[in-house]
């Protein structure tokens, strides 16, 4: 069979023809085997493009296609749809890579460039030739998400899909739900408290039918994949039982000898073994922390509502799709960092938080009144020996709005912000202003010459060499140094790796492309939103929670998917059962059946994820993966080699 | 006055073909719901369209923007009216609204149109091209740009001097001059207004110079030089031609700035001044970029490191505001500025200017409501009623806002914004559904 | 700037398309240069090159293969690394066997986004190829 | 090393300062200033210097006398900080830093002491008329020889000890070595200047103000001269009569239109008056009419049956040379002379 | 009036007057547009050089030039030494 092909080399705008000479691409090609028509293009990507590309394949009657553009991670079904369009199966499309794997790579050697694309294309063309129509399966798509995270994006998200007509799980690691904003005091723009946001969203997720909230819940496997992800739900009692009496449970903590660091004001204070977070907190059911309970028994003594015979759960659950929203932790300084662990005073920004939060008419802490405070920025962000490259994003306004909430609570606060350059973007901009009007010092200094936090005697000084003073040495007495830490990925991170999520550079989870699929993650079925895709303040991680709970349910709200036809295929007359293929598969999905004469291994067809594994330990050489032959593979190396 | 009222009725109404609108607009219809696009400009895309390349991954702008575009006007969900406004919205019971939306003519029947740009060659008349800000001319019958959606010619009947050239050539006899505003009465159930921003307009800050002195360009003007589509055939100096070789950014023009009314930072000049730079010193490797800036706002995912990319590429780094420009005789500028690193006061010669002009709202939004029931903040970009838990809510049930229509925003944080209106906006519809 | 029309070794990548392939690609857009006569084939996990088209690569002339292994990123499970590596051994023993110089097939695990270390990687190979090349 | 003092700029704003904390250093005002220069780059770091309150440094630096209030600073902050009104701020805050009576500081900081002193001045001027009881030839000729004591003693006792006390400031505790010469070879940067103020010439707003400026300084100084040393009250000469007629009424006629500016208050530098500045305008508008109408009645005859109106104008007299000369707005005109003689003597 | 297509422009000429300002706008950029082929005519120029011959504004000369570069009249031609000044030439 001698196909007719089309191949389109793209200009990509000047990035791939400023290096690479398209039109030689296109010449070098043209005489290529079964190559009916060539063209080169401004935008392949374009409308125009597409439209073309639909009447050549009805008019000419093409049966392969090959796009040479960009990276098959932008456009590949962009592609694929447009030969569909045009009445062709999709898996007669091959794409080619010539921007990033040789216009961008080879920008330095533009005869090189043009070489590799040639060869490239060539051993697209080489593949297409041999391409044969292809079928998706269509799977079953359990109408269900899970949600992992019960902090601001999490509760967002499970809502927006519950609103949806969507079965939720949220599934959340502590105790009680709010994740950091219930942490924080007042916020930014609507001076509303984290408290009250949380309960307004609590309020609607009881509301809710469709949502079951687990707390102290942890996800400890996972099997399946996209519309049908199987998690086991590791679920911690409370040993309080649900319906309690307040009163005992209050004398219950009263009496309770465990003193522990309260995580939740972080560890700025300590708590007792059985705790509340704070009086209203969700769910209100104090839980009794049963790692550093000593069983002494006093708390059951007096409250009839304590049971430990409650015991741990297993949960199993089933959903289409995970939606990740698990949160950041705020970056912890090194020992001696700007005098953290070692100058008592020092503290950092969600310490700070607490502080004012926990404080009233005087800010006291460790028994002193604070009067002067130095901010120092950028504390774990902007790293320029660190690993943190990245801006953090959130702290500048977070800090300068703490710093002005001091001023208005307690009297006689004297700021004074040792920053790198402050970044109140957009709306926020207006704070800042207003701090500075109301009086707050701004000191600024470079990368390379952070400020010095000194101790001598009772006094800590903070000298900088200010660059707004054309580098003058400055030095302030400050009472509390706050550390303005950064946001970094979580510590714990384990059910991430449940999943395989990919990072990026900056160690957060990684989304397919900013741009184009900013809440997908390479992980079918499974997106990302919040602040565990990088820092982000409250507003943007909800608009991030509701478009990844928007993607999430594209994934579940059908009932069904389509599934990529690419799964290892057995040549019955080759095999001759050695199981060895059975043992390579990581999924299970090969079982030895009875053929006419003899035993042959045989491919479940639903759960084969293509990955090839069982391809080469193959003895007798009979399994292939479809669209990824030995006739395709080695045509595309005599391509390649030219 | 006019023909008759056409009547329609869609779920929801996207205010605006922008990227944010687009993105709105495709979820919900990849969703089931029938959707109306209203956009001003005669093509979709909205200002993404126009731009280079897109910071930090430097990805062509158009390579991101075409397929979703072209996504957009081939979803058999949504409704596209190009070069239409929306003249007013009521509410008319608990859940639905009634909008009117006037399209003005085109003169060319845009199914017919195969857009192949006879009609502007024949044209007699040159004026200047707003799609590439102003640097080159187009004719009075023209294609908006080479990848506007729909790709088809429109008539610029302001400057048309109704010669009939384009008429007489046309091909496929589309151009129509009988076309006549059109009425329509639309009622949907829900709206996302998507009105995009507006550029700040430089001549109000006459000590800059620009308009006067002919090397100082816009941003906007600048992106247009460096685009794909672009209007030279390198980077020019508008004033004479010249190549240019010492470039320089004027940070903040018309943001962070009390005088001129617009007391914000507009949270994305600093990243596409930088983006810019790099892309000058690709295209101009002789070139030397300074950027005169007041802080350095490169806050999002991999933002710093590409700051840290153009230092490293030689891009200058100036901390100083501009305070007034002049020009010398043979065009150069001369940029004076404090720097604030030194405590001195410097001026700087440069034979080309860009001014890294800020966002403003765009305001065509406050007149959509009756009554100016949709609340504007106080910088009169649209007000978010919740913007913590439901950033797109707006003052109105029911109405929603995505992407820069709330104030300045990146790319990326518009498409989340959008979004999150799309998802907020489902779950309206089927709450009263 | 490259030296170019300078010789470079022929070097097959087999890279993977969830994660090697992003990280050549961001090679690309960070333009790190490397050989221009590194060419790619993606295929689904590195576990599953086939010895065959190995040795059809030095056949048909390559001078050298490099499987860009997923490590222990693989979305199809942890296996992967073990896997490639017996395939590499595997290989390497026919190859003496065909008397190819087994240090023409390298391996190493490269991470979504490990461009840096995939283009080091490239250069030190090629350097070996071009030094230990038979002409 | 500087220590941090904020409460400095608490101080500055009894001077007439505010705002200026929301300063967020773009150097805008230092960049769109005319008279900014490279060597001496201004306002910016004075408004720096006293968010942070670096006293010292503002007292040792002459940049505060180098603005001439264009206002174009003010007028383009982006963050409306008003640096202009800073520097007018300052100059009134060193001007009591200069002092060492520490007088001016008082009348600059409080309203009612100014008008006690104002009242003090008054009282005196009317026990010396009973006293003389009311006797027009000797009030007037005691008048006129007060005016020469006074103008001796002001200067002998408080301006020539204050601007010995700018000079230790400026150039002695900074340890600024100058070479004895150069008090001489600048010498003339100061006579220029005190009589023609060429260098607000380099402003930006339009060269009106500078003409009117030196207009009024050779008005006073006519009128000083007429009154004092020629004793126009009691000369008959008519070339002194006519010239003490046109320096008085240049007087009143400049000042009416400084008043109006201040009133209107559309140029930036007369939105804030402050009363130490409406002090200053009125009353030289006073002396000016004064001086005027009381030679207008002597040459009419009218002044024997008017004698409060000699009374009138020698109040405002002696509230001038004892109040305003010494402590208030005037010292300014002197101190920037002397700021333009001292940097000179510096840069040289 | 009966509409004929192909030829509405007719139909609207009655009911619209074209403005005064649109006309200008046709007759100078025909003017210019002549002026700057003429001289191309004669030999390539660069912008500088069309500036001086024509004696008009340079930003007007590089309006209108790289409009007609856009619409196939002129097209570009070499740099200069300086990599500073392009000449254009006419599209044959």
């Amino acid at each position: 069979m001698n196909k007719k092909i089309g191949v389109y080399i793209c200009h990509c705008g000047g990035n791939i023809s400023d290096y690479v000479d398209v039109e030689k691409v296109k010449k070098s090609i043209e005489a290529e085997d079964g190559v009916f028509l060539a063209k080169t293009t401004l935008f392949a990507c374009g409308d125009a493009n597409q439209k073309e590309m639909v009447d050549d394949i009805k008019e000419n009657e093409l049966d392969g296609v090959v796009v040479a553009s960009c990276s098959p991670k932008l456009h590949l079904l962009t592609f694929r749809a447009v030969t569909e369009r045009a009445g062709l199966n999709k898996y007669n499309y091959v794409h080619a890579n010539i921007r990033e794997q040789a216009s961008w790579a080879h920008s330095d050697d533009k005869p090189g460039a043009t070489e590799t694309a040639i060869r490239l294309v060539k051993a697209a063309v080489a593949k297409v030739r041999l391409a044969e129509p292809l079928y998706p399966f269509i799977i079953n798509s359990k109408k269900a998400v899970a949600v992992i995270g019960g902090g601001i994006a999490g509760l967002r998200a499970a809502i927006e899909l519950a609103d949806m007509g969507c079965p939720v799980t949220l599934i959340e690691r502590e105790h009680f739900i709010g994740g950091r904003v219930a942490q924080w005091d007042v916020l930014f723009t609507t001076n509303e408290t984290g408290k009250e946001v949380v309960t307004k969203l609590y309020n609607e997720v009881i509301r809710h039918d469709n949502i079951r909230l687990l707390t102290g819940a942890e996800v400890i496997s996972n099997t399946g994949s996209i519309g049908d992800f199987k998690m086991k739900i590791k679920v911690t009692p409370r040993y309080i039982k649900a319906k309690c009496n307040e009163g005992h449970l209050l004398k219950a903590i009263e009496v309770c000898p465990v003193d522990v660091p309260d995580e939740f004001n972080f560890n700025i204070t300590n708590r007792k073994a059985i705790y509340h977070n704070f009086p209203s907190e969700y769910p209100q059911t104090p839980v009794i922390d049963i790692k550093n309970c000593t069983r002494c028994g006093e708390c059951e003594k007096i409250c009839p509502s304590v049971d430990f015979s409650q015991e741990e759960e297993t949960i199993e659950i089933n959903v289409g799709s995970v939606l990740m929203a698990t949160g950041f932790d705020s970056y912890t300084p090194a020992d001696g960092e700007f005098g953290y662990k070692q100058i008592e005073n020092v503290v950092t920004l969600p310490q700070f938080k607490r502080i004012i939060d926990l404080n009233d008419k005087k800010l006291i802490y460790k028994g002193k009144e604070i009067k002067n405070i130095a901010y120092i920025y950028c504390v774990g962000s902007r790293q320029i020996d660190g690993d943190n490259k990245y801006c953090s994003r959130y702290c500048c306004t977070s800090v300068i709005y703490a710093a002005m909430q001091a001023r208005h609570k307690f009297s006689d606060i004297n700021n004074y912000h040792f920053n790198r350059g402050i970044r109140t973007y957009g709306k926020q901009e207006v704070l800042y202003a207003e701090s500075l009007k109301g009086g707050d010092i701004y000191l600024q200094s470079y990368e390379d010459a952070p400020p010095v936090v000194e101790q001598n005697n009772d006094k800590i000084t903070i000298r900088i060499n200010d660059i707004l003073t054309a580098k003058k040495e400055m030095s302030v007495e400050a009472d509390l140094v706050v550390l303005v830490t950064g946001m970094v990925p979580r510590a714990d991170n384990s059910v991430a790796s449940l999943f395989k999520l990919p990072k990026g550079r900056d160690k957060f989870f990684n989304e397919i492309h900013m741009k184009l699929r900013p809440v997908e993650t390479v992980i079918d079925g499974i997106t990302i939103c919040g602040a565990c895709q990088g820092p982000k303040n409250i507003m943007e991680s909800v608009n991030s929670a509701l478009s990844a709970a928007i993607k999430s349910f594209s994934y579940v709200s059908k009932g069904e998917l389509e599934l990529e036809p690419i799964i290892a295929k057995i040549d019955k007359d080759l095999c001759t059962w050695c199981g060895a293929c059975a043992e390579a598969c990581p999924f299970d999905a090969i079982k030895m059946v009875k053929d006419e004469k003899k035993d042959i291994a045989a491919i479940n067809n639903s759960v084969c994820k293509g990955c090839g594994m069982c391809l080469p330990v193959c003895p007798s050489n009979a399994i292939n993966l479809i669209a990824y032959s030995d006739k395709e593979i080695e045509s595309m190396i005599d391509a390649l080699a030219g | 006055m006019h023909g008759k009222i056409m009547n329609a009725s869609f779920d929801a109404l996207v205010i605006g073909g922008g990227i944010a609108g687009g993105e709105a607009a495709l979820n919900l219809a990849n969703n089931g719901f029938k959707v109306l696009i209203v956009e001003k400009d005669l093509s979709i895309g909205g200002k993404m369209i126009l731009l280079s390349k897109v910071f930090p991954t430097l990805d062509c702008s158009a390579c991101i923007t075409t397929p979703k575009v072209s996504e957009i006007s081939r979803h058999p969900g949504i409704t596209i009216f190009t070069g239409s406004e929306v003249k007013s919205i009521s509410r008319k019971s608990e859940t639905s609204f009634e909008a009117e939306v006037i399209k003005t003519p085109r003169y060319v029947v845009i199914d017919d149109c195969t857009g192949c740009q006879l009609c502007e060659q024949a044209c007699p008349v040159l004026v200047h091209d707003q799609f590439q800000y102003n640097l080159v001319g187009r004719k009075a019958a023209y294609i908006p740009f080479s990848i506007a959606s729909p790709r088809v010619a429109a008539i610029d009947i302001e400057n048309c001097t109704l010669c009939g050239a384009c008429e007489k050539v046309c091909p496929t006899k589309c151009i129509d001059f009988t076309q006549e505003e059109e009425e329509y009465c639309i009622n949907v159930k829900t709206v996302i207004v998507a009105t995009g921003f507006n550029l700040f307009d430089p001549l109000k800050i006459p000590r800059y110079g620009y308009g006067t002195y002919k090397n100082i360009i816009t941003s906007m003007q600048m992106e247009r030089q460096l685009a794909p589509t672009r209007p030279f055939n390198t980077i020019l100096r508008p004033g004479d031609g010249k190549v240019p070789d010492r470039i320089a950014y004027v940070l903040c023009t018309g943001s962070r700035d009390a005088t001129v009314g617009n007391p914000i930072c507009s949270q994305i000049c600093c990243m596409y001044s930088i983006k810019q730079a790099q892309l000058l010193m690709g295209a101009l490797p002789m070139a030397d970029v300074t950027i005169y800036y007041l802080n350095i706002r490169s806050f999002g995912k991999g933002f710093e490191e590409f700051y840290d990319q153009a230092k490293g590429m030689g891009v200058n780094f100036v901390k100083g505001k501009i305070g007034k420009i002049t020009e010398n005789e043979n065009g150069n500028l001369n940029l004076r500025y404090e720097d604030i690193n030194e405590n001195v006061v410097r001026e700087t010669e440069h034979d080309l200017v860009v001014l890294s002009v800020g966002v403003l709202p765009n305001t065509d939004s406050k007149s959509f409501f009756r009554d100016g029931d949709l609340k504007l903040d106080p910088f009169s970009f649209v007000d978010q009623a919740d913007p913590l838990a439901s950033p797109s809510k707006t003052s109105i049930d029911g109405v929603f806002v995505a992407g820069t229509a709330t104030g300045p925003m990146d790319i990326p944080d518009s498409i989340l914004s959008a979004g999150a209106s799309s998802a907020e906006a489902i779950s309206y519809l089927n709450r009263k559904l | 700037m490259a030296d170019i029309g300078k010789k470079t070794a022929r070097i097959l990548v087999f890279s993977t398309e969830k994660i090697s392939d992003p990280a050549i690609d961001m090679a690309g857009l960070l333009k790190l240069h490397y050989p221009p006569t590194v060419y790619t084939i993606s295929i689904p996990c590195s576990s599953g090159v086939k010895t065959s088209w190995i040795l059809h690569a030095f056949e048909k002339g390559f001078d050298g293969v490099f499987i860009a292994a997923d490590g222990s990123d693989c979305p199809y499970g942890e296996s992967c690394t073990e896997k490639t590596g017996k395939i590499i051994s595997r290989t390497q023993e026919q190859m003496k066997r065909l008397d190819i110089e087994p240090a023409r097939l390298r391996m190493a695990a490269i991470c979504s986004v490990c461009s840096e270390s995939f283009v080091k990687q490239m250069k030190s190979f090629n350097e070996y190829l071009l030094k230990n090349s038979n002409n | 090393m500087a220590a941090i003092n904020t409460e400095f700029g608490k101080e500055l704003k009894k001077y007439g300062a505010f705002d200026f904390n929301a300063c967020y250093n773009c150097g805008n005002c230092t960049a769109v200033c005319s008279l900014s220069t490279e060597e001496d780059s201004f306002p910016r770091e004075m408004v720096r210097f006293s968010v942070l309150g670096l006293e010292d440094d503002i007292r040792s630096s002459l940049k505060p006398w180098l603005c001439y209030y264009c206002g174009e600073c003010s007028t383009h902050c982006p963050q409306e900080a008003n640096p202009g009104e800073l520097m007018m701020s300052l100059r009134r805050w060193l001007t009591t830093e200069y002092d060492w009576t520490k007088l001016s500081g008082l009348l600059y900081r409080s309203l009612p002491l100014t008008i006690i002193g104002f009242i003090i001045a008054t009282l005196g001027v009317l026990v010396f008329s009973v006293l003389e009881n009311f006797n027009l030839q000797s009030i007037m000729h005691i008048g006129h020889l007060f005016e020469i004591i006074a103008i001796a003693a002001v200067f002998g006792f408080i301006l020539l000890p204050n601007i010995i006390r700018m000079w230790w400031m400026i150039i002695l505790k900074p340890k600024i070595k100058v070479p004895l010469i150069n008090y001489f070879t600048s010498f003339g940067e100061l006579i220029i200047h005190m009589f023609t103020q060429k260098r607000s010439l380099g402003c930006d707003d339009n060269q009106l103000r500078w003409f009117e400026h030196f207009i009024i300084v050779i008005g006073y100084l006519g009128l000083l001269f007429t009154t004092v040393f020629l004793d126009w009250f009691s000369n008959d000469s008519l070339f002194v009569i006519v010239l003490g007629y046109v320096m008085s009424i240049i007087i009143f006629i400049v000042t009416i239109d400084f008043m109006s500016d201040r009133i209107k208050k559309q140029k930036e530098m007369s939105k804030y008056s402050q009363p130490s500045d409406w002090m200053f305008v009125v009353w030289l508008f006073l002396m000016g009419l004064t001086a005027f109408v009381v030679r207008l009645f002597i040459d009419t005859g009218l002044i024997e049956k008017n004698i409060w109106l000699y009374l009138f104008h020698l109040t405002i007299l002696v509230q001038w040379a004892l109040i305003i000369v010494p402590f208030g707005k005037w010292t300014h005109f002197l101190y920037r002379s002397f700021a333009m003689y001292f940097a000179k003597i510096k840069a040289v | 009036m009966e509409i004929e297509k192909g030829k509405t422009y007719k139909y609207l000429r009655e009911k619209r007057e074209v403005s005064q300002a649109a006309k200008d706008n046709l007759k100078q950029f025909i003017k210019i547009k002549k002026l700057i082929l003429d001289a191309l005519q004669e030999s390539d120029l660069t912008i500088e050089q069309l500036t001086q011959k024509l004696n008009m504004p340079s930003n007007e000369i590089v309006y209108y030039l790289m409009s007609l570069v856009k619409y196939g009249f002129v097209q570009i031609g070499a740099v200069d030494d300086m990599d500073a000044y392009f000449s254009y030439k006419l599209k044959k």
